[in-house]
């Protein structure tokens, strides 16, 4: 025992690591092989038997994964955007640009002390931001964010995303109430009213939608709008578009109908008396409720995955790397090293104030760009889905950049005008989209059977 | 074994009461006054919201216990006292000079209105003579304090509706100005600048040089900055016809200034009642009768295009001589007393000031507008939303720092 | 100075008057007793000849013989303001009639009134303390006003519970607060 | 309001879109300051004359203009008396209350007091007492200090202070306005003397300016010896 002892202290630390690492992984190594040998099979079957389950699971893994940076992006928009409007400049010391504030402002929620008032329906009080956010998290399986690239392809997706839409507001009344604070249940009741009356007309706007494509398949309705920028619906329904993307603001609780947080008048409404994670579980619900919006509104109305025009020249890119054999490993490897010395040298002979390694350093950079950037294109190019999901992300985008627009310049409307225009100005301007969507849908049939599903 | 854990003196749940975490707002006191009585007995449905002291909107530390029905705010109770200094007290117990300094962040947001009124009155009691210099000097500073008010104004009225852009941009305009007075009295924000027979300083170059680069482009900026919501139906909707009084309850409240002017009444002490060169000045005094939100806001606006006519003619009609009256350096005015009262961007701001031949105020009283106007709140409330409050209130546009005093 | 407005405040209020009217720089002043407030007070409102619409001010004031209620009144017959003030109130028990039926807005500045000299305004229906805490017990403007001894007699001592460190050494049994023994933890 | 519904909100939206690309005006702060204006009062300092002393009199002007009372006295001046001790804020708050107390009429412990030169104060005490401790007598008490000491001592005006309630600033004030009250006793100006005595003969910047303009002298002799 003491010779173990004393040949380990005599080890330096290096040695120390080594000498535990490498056993325990050269046992973990035999162990897995041995387990794949036993169990691979057995497992492999399990899945292939599975597998759609299987693919749900991790199309709903990936979905909830991509909720975190989507937040962040949009706070970070949102931060900037509004302070570009101020004449600010926004958030500029974390990261380039202050991209990085929005993650430090999780990690700084994250970090806060979780506080459960006294008095407070504690189990209520929990359950209430994790209802919130999934709500909003499930909404997302039926987008299509590409070709092939939708989390779980429904024929009733559109219902679907109403419905769990519609289930938020249970969470933002469980907190209202279980918060045990007036300004709270004020709160609550508020996003109550309005989210249940901005989803009548938000769903009426969409049937004109509906009755075009003839499905509530959201695949359907894109795959539809393919072709040119005319052939996307907002031209066919430009009313049922602003109806719908009126009432979607509300829906998402955004200026000017962000009457359940209203910070002058109910302090912050429901979330009032939330700190920590549980607060920040309610402020990622209402950055990604905004995706949503804006993913929904370009889904129904303005094309989708579809580019605004077909490419006029298709290029049909063949490449077959396999058949390089091992000349692959030689490309790859060599490739970054020519670019990296073809572009510094410009650089380094244009001036004498630049050093070689500057030049090279610079050469580095833009080889990086560039292979990064011919990759892309090649994906795009290449690959329907890459281009599909670049699309999207760009309209998504614009439409939430939108949002952040209004969020800078409105200011909030009263909730009897709120509740009045709901019910008695979009209702009927929905009802009268339907009616005359028919109309031209009877009409149109009439005059040419083919033209329309 | 089982031990019981027993709160020690400096548990703070000692303290606490045992419906922990809950604040009633019903003092647990028997009604004083008949209308504490009537305020604090709840109808059917009713409920009591405390909005405040620490309330996003409330300009300051006040505290308004709502009594609502859903969202309806039945009646309204504003508790004061929560920023009580105790300046009159205070002031009494410095002498004369100290006093400009005392009254100087009653109303933070205009300053020089509260020297002003302070040392009029002490004028009247030394019975000074001003050099017109000195007035001139004191007008132009005055006005571009009321510009830099009212900017605040219209930002803050925007923010309590929910826009978060304007009161940004009028910061802007206001740091302007402040920056401009900075220069020429040596403080941001408590100028301290008007003395007892004069002003602290000359005009200089710095502050010239800076308020030729504002006023040049002055007018269009805050076009632009009003332009985003004067126009605008969400914020016009929100403003028309809220909060309506007409002239004869106006009066019977008490009210000055702009928002006395809004339901139609010439009443600015400019005219009214003239101090200092403002007779040798052309302006319009701006008025509307509607009374209600809207029309104190656009009034306000009107009023600093006004201003600005002002300042350009200061800048013109600027004598020359001294800044400064000749005084004793220690004032023991005769025992008397003195009201003067100035046109602050809120309203008649009045200081009312006895002597007994000591070189200290016997007694200081000051009159603030906000405090007048903040009374009204629970008036013109009837039947309106909860987040009508703010509208209104930030439409009276009190100063809490002048109200609690 | 308004000459003629004495004249004419002397022929109207001439047998009501405690000593003559004063006229120095741009103000008028007169005196009257507080049983005379609410006749003057009205004539001055109502008489077409007067019209004192506006309400300037409203205060107290400690002579320290004596208190006094002081009304600024603006109108536009007189360039001058009209000061009226009420003498001879009794420091034990000074009571004036409130001008809350002519102008509601004195409300509050008699409130003010009341809160920092005690004057108490007959009519008021809203007369309680508005700047000071309501447990206090005294008036800070008077002139017999003393900080240390006053504030303190105040039940609360102008320090709140939650924010005392620890009991000022000679504080005397009876004046500590204790919560009751109903509303204690029950694990004592 | 316009005709066409929504036309203002599509207006406001315009001008926070050009809004969005124009210049901003924030500074930042850390790395680029803003100009202090030339008049700009904020910072307390302590100014000094070409000869590198103090251009403080300590006449307690500024202590006594003060209206948080944040400024204090205390020390040796330039003429050997005090100089001033522009305290440190975390004391401020302290000084107030100390200066409450003190306008309230009660003794306040004074730390400071043990700092001067003692001086029986029996004497004092009885002049308060015949004077009522009255504030408004000053001018008689200090006039009657005089008298029984010869000059006005530090000590004797700091018990003044503390026991009439008087702010001392004022005390100082009043005794320094008239002519015929001092601060030493008559016969004796060393300490003045030692003072002016040790201050070198010239400003040396004075002289160093002087030099290198090729004057002569500077200013010739303005400012010699005093």
């Amino acid at each position: 025992m003491t010779a173990i002892s004393r040949s380990w202290n005599r080890l330096t630390l290096p040695g120390k690591v080594i000498f535990t690492v490498v056993p325990a992984l050269v046992v973990l190594t035999i162990g897995l092989v041995v387990a794949i040998a036993i169990l691979g099979g057995p497992a492999l079957d399990l899945v292939v038997a599975n597998l759609p389950i299987v693919r749900f699971v991790v199309a709903a893994t990936a979905i909830l994964l991509m909720t975190i940076p989507t937040a962040f992006l949009i706070i970070y928009m949102e931060m900037k955007g509004i302070a570009l409007m101020n004449l600010r400049i926004g958030p500029d010391r974390v990261g380039p640009f202050g991209s990085l504030l929005s993650v430090v402002h999780g990690l700084k929620v994250l970090m806060k002390e979780d506080f459960t008032p006294t008095g407070a329906d504690s189990v209520v009080f929990t359950w209430a931001p994790v209802v919130v956010y999934l709500a909003s998290v499930m909404t997302l399986l039926v987008i299509p964010f590409g070709p092939g690239l939708v989390g779980q392809h429904f024929q009733l997706g559109l219902l679907y995303f109403f419905a769990i839409s519609g289930l938020s507001v249970v969470g933002l009344l469980m907190a209202g109430w279980a918060s045990f604070n007036k300004y709270s249940l004020l709160g609550g009741l508020r996003s109550a009213a309005q989210v249940i009356s901005y989803e009548i007309p938000l769903v009426l706007s969409v049937v004109g939608v509906i009755m075009l494509a003839g499905t509530m398949d959201l695949v359907v309705i894109v795959e539809n709008q393919a072709g040119w920028f005319t052939d996307w619906y907002i031209w066919q329904q430009p009313l049922g578009a602003l109806i719908f993307f009126i009432a979607a603001t509300a829906e998402a609780n955004r200026t000017p109908f962000d009457l359940t947080e209203a910070d002058s008048e109910i302090v912050a409404g429901f979330a009032t008396e939330y700190s920590g994670m549980r607060f920040g579980f309610f402020f990622f619900a209402e950055y990604v409720n905004v995706f949503i919006i804006s993913a929904l509104t370009v889904t129904l109305f303005f094309g989708g995955w579809n580019a605004p025009f077909p490419w006029p020249w298709p290029i049909t890119l063949d490449l077959d790397p396999g058949s390089l054999g091992i000349g692959l490993l030689f490309v790859v490897a060599l490739v970054p090293l020519a670019l990296t010395l073809i572009l510094a040298t410009p650089f380094w002979l244009v001036s004498s104030r630049i050093k070689g390694w500057q030049a090279l350093v610079i050469g580095f950079v833009l080889a990086n760009l560039f292979l990064v950037g011919a990759v892309a294109a090649a994906g795009y190019i290449g690959f329907d889905w890459v281009a599909g999901l670049a699309w999207f992300m760009l309209k998504a985008y614009v439409f939430v950049f939108i949002f952040v627009w209004m969020r800078g310049t409105l200011p909030r409307v009263r909730i009897d005008q709120l509740m009045n225009f709901a019910w008695k100005w979009l209702m009927e301007l929905a009802f009268l989209n339907i009616f005359i969507t028919a109309g031209a849908i009877i009409l149109i049939k009439y005059l040419n059977p083919e033209a329309l599903p | 074994m089982t031990t019981t854990r027993r709160p020690s003196a400096d548990d703070p749940r000692v303290m606490l009461d045992q419906e922990l975490g809950v604040f009633e707002p019903v003092p647990p006191y028997p009604p004083r006054t008949e209308r504490e009585a009537e305020f604090y007995t709840l109808g059917d449905g009713e409920m009591f919201i405390n909005m405040g002291p620490q309330h996003p909107s409330t300009h300051g530390v006040l505290r308004v216990v709502l009594k609502i029905d859903g969202e309806n705010v039945v009646d309204l109770d504003p508790v004061l006292g929560y920023l009580h200094r105790g300046v009159e007290k205070l002031c009494e117990n410095a002498d004369y000079h100290q006093c400009i300094s005392q009254v100087d962040p009653l109303e933070y947001v205009s300053s020089l209105f509260n020297e002003w009124g302070a040392v009029l009155s002490f004028e009247k009691l030394l019975d000074v003579q001003v050099p017109r210099r000195a007035e001139y000097i004191r007008v132009l500073s005055a006005e571009l304090n009321r510009v830099a008010s009212h900017a605040l104004f219209m930002g803050w009225m925007a923010l309590d509706l929910g826009g978060l852009t304007p009161i940004l941009w009028s910061f802007i305009e206001r740091d302007e100005i402040v920056e401009m007075l900075a220069s020429l009295t040596g403080q941001r924000m408590l100028f301290n600048y008007f003395r007892i027979g004069g002003v602290n300083g000359d005009l200089n170059h710095d502050f010239m040089s800076r308020l030729g680069n504002w006023m040049s482009r002055a007018t269009e900026q805050i076009e632009a900055n009003t332009g985003l919501l004067n126009e605008n139906e969400i914020f016009v909707r929100r403003m028309r016809g809220l909060g309506t009084i007409d002239t004869p309850t106006a009066l019977r409240m008490c009210f000055t200034g702009p928002n006395l002017r809004a339901t139609g009444v010439p009443f600015d002490i400019r005219r009214a009642h003239p101090y200092s060169v403002y007779p040798e000045l052309d302006f319009d005094i701006p008025t509307r009768d509607e009374g209600d939100c809207l029309a104190r806001y656009l009034l306000r606006v009107d009023e600093v295009k006004q201003s600005l006519r002002i300042i350009d003619q200061c800048l013109h009609q600027m004598p020359d001589g001294p800044i400064m009256a000749k005084l004793p350096r220690l004032l023991r005015p005769r025992p008397g007393r003195a009201y003067s009262a100035v046109e602050g961007p809120r309203g008649q701001y009045a200081t009312y000031v006895m002597s007994d031949g000591t070189d200290q105020p016997y007694r200081m009283r000051i009159h603030d507008p906000s405090f007048i106007h903040l009374q009204s709140v629970g008036l013109l409330m009837e039947g309106n939303l909860i987040a009508d409050t703010m509208a209104i209130m930030a439409s009276l546009d009190p100063i809490m720092g002048g109200v609690d005093k | 100075m308004d000459r003629r407005f004495k004249a004419r405040l002397d022929a109207r209020f001439g047998e009501v008057l405690r000593g003559p009217i004063r006229q120095r720089h741009d103000e008028t002043e007169m005196r009257i007793g507080p049983g005379d407030v609410v006749p003057v007070m009205t004539a001055l409102h109502d008489d077409p000849a007067f019209r004192f619409e506006f309400l300037a001010d409203l205060c107290g004031v400690d002579t320290g013989d004596v208190m006094q209620a002081v009304y600024h009144l603006w109108s536009d017959v007189t360039p001058d303001w009209l000061r009226i003030i009420v003498d001879g109130l009794s420091r034990d028990d000074p009571r004036v009639p409130s001008l809350t039926f002519l102008w509601k807005g004195a409300e509050w500045m008699e409130r003010e009134a009341y809160d920092m000299f005690g004057i108490i305004f007959e009519g008021n229906r809203d007369l309680r303390r508005i700047y000071m805490p309501p447990d206090y017990t005294s008036f800070p403007l008077r002139k017999d006003f003393h900080l240390p001894d006053d504030a303190a007699r105040s039940p609360g001592g102008g320090v709140r519970h939650m924010e005392q460190a620890h009991l000022p050494t000679d504080t005397p049994a009876a004046a500590i607060r204790r919560t009751p023994a109903s509303r204690q933890l029950p694990s004592r | 309001m316009s005709f066409v519904p929504g036309l203002g909100i599509v207006k406001g939206m315009a001008i926070t879109l050009r809004r969005f690309f124009e210049p901003k005006v924030t500074i930042k702060y850390p790395e680029e300051s803003p100009d202090v204006a030339p008049r700009f009062r904020g910072r307390l300092q302590l100014l000094y004359d070409e000869w590198g002393t103090l251009k403080c009199e300590t006449c307690f002007q500024c202590a006594q203009a003060c209206p948080i009372e944040c400024i204090d006295m205390g020390g040796i001046d330039t003429r050997g008396r005090y100089h001033v001790h522009w305290g440190p804020p975390e004391t401020y708050g302290e000084r107030r209350e100390e200066s409450a107390l003190r306008r309230s009429g009660r003794p306040v412990p004074d730390r400071a007091f043990h700092h001067f030169q003692p001086v029986d104060l029996g004497a004092v005490d009885t002049i308060l007492d015949e004077h009522d401790h009255d504030p408004k007598r000053m001018l008689e008490i200090l006039e009657a200090t005089q008298s029984a000491y010869g000059y006005l001592p530090v000590a004797a005006l700091k018990q003044i202070s503390q026991k009439t309630g008087a702010w001392y600033a004022m005390i100082y004030g009043t005794a320094s306005y008239y002519g015929h009250l001092r601060f030493e006793p008559a016969e004796d100006a060393a300490q003045a003397t030692a003072v002016a005595a040790a201050r070198p003969p010239d400003a040396s910047y004075v002289t160093a300016l002087g030099a290198a303009l090729g004057g002569a002298n500077g200013r010739p002799g303005a400012r010699g010896r005093s």
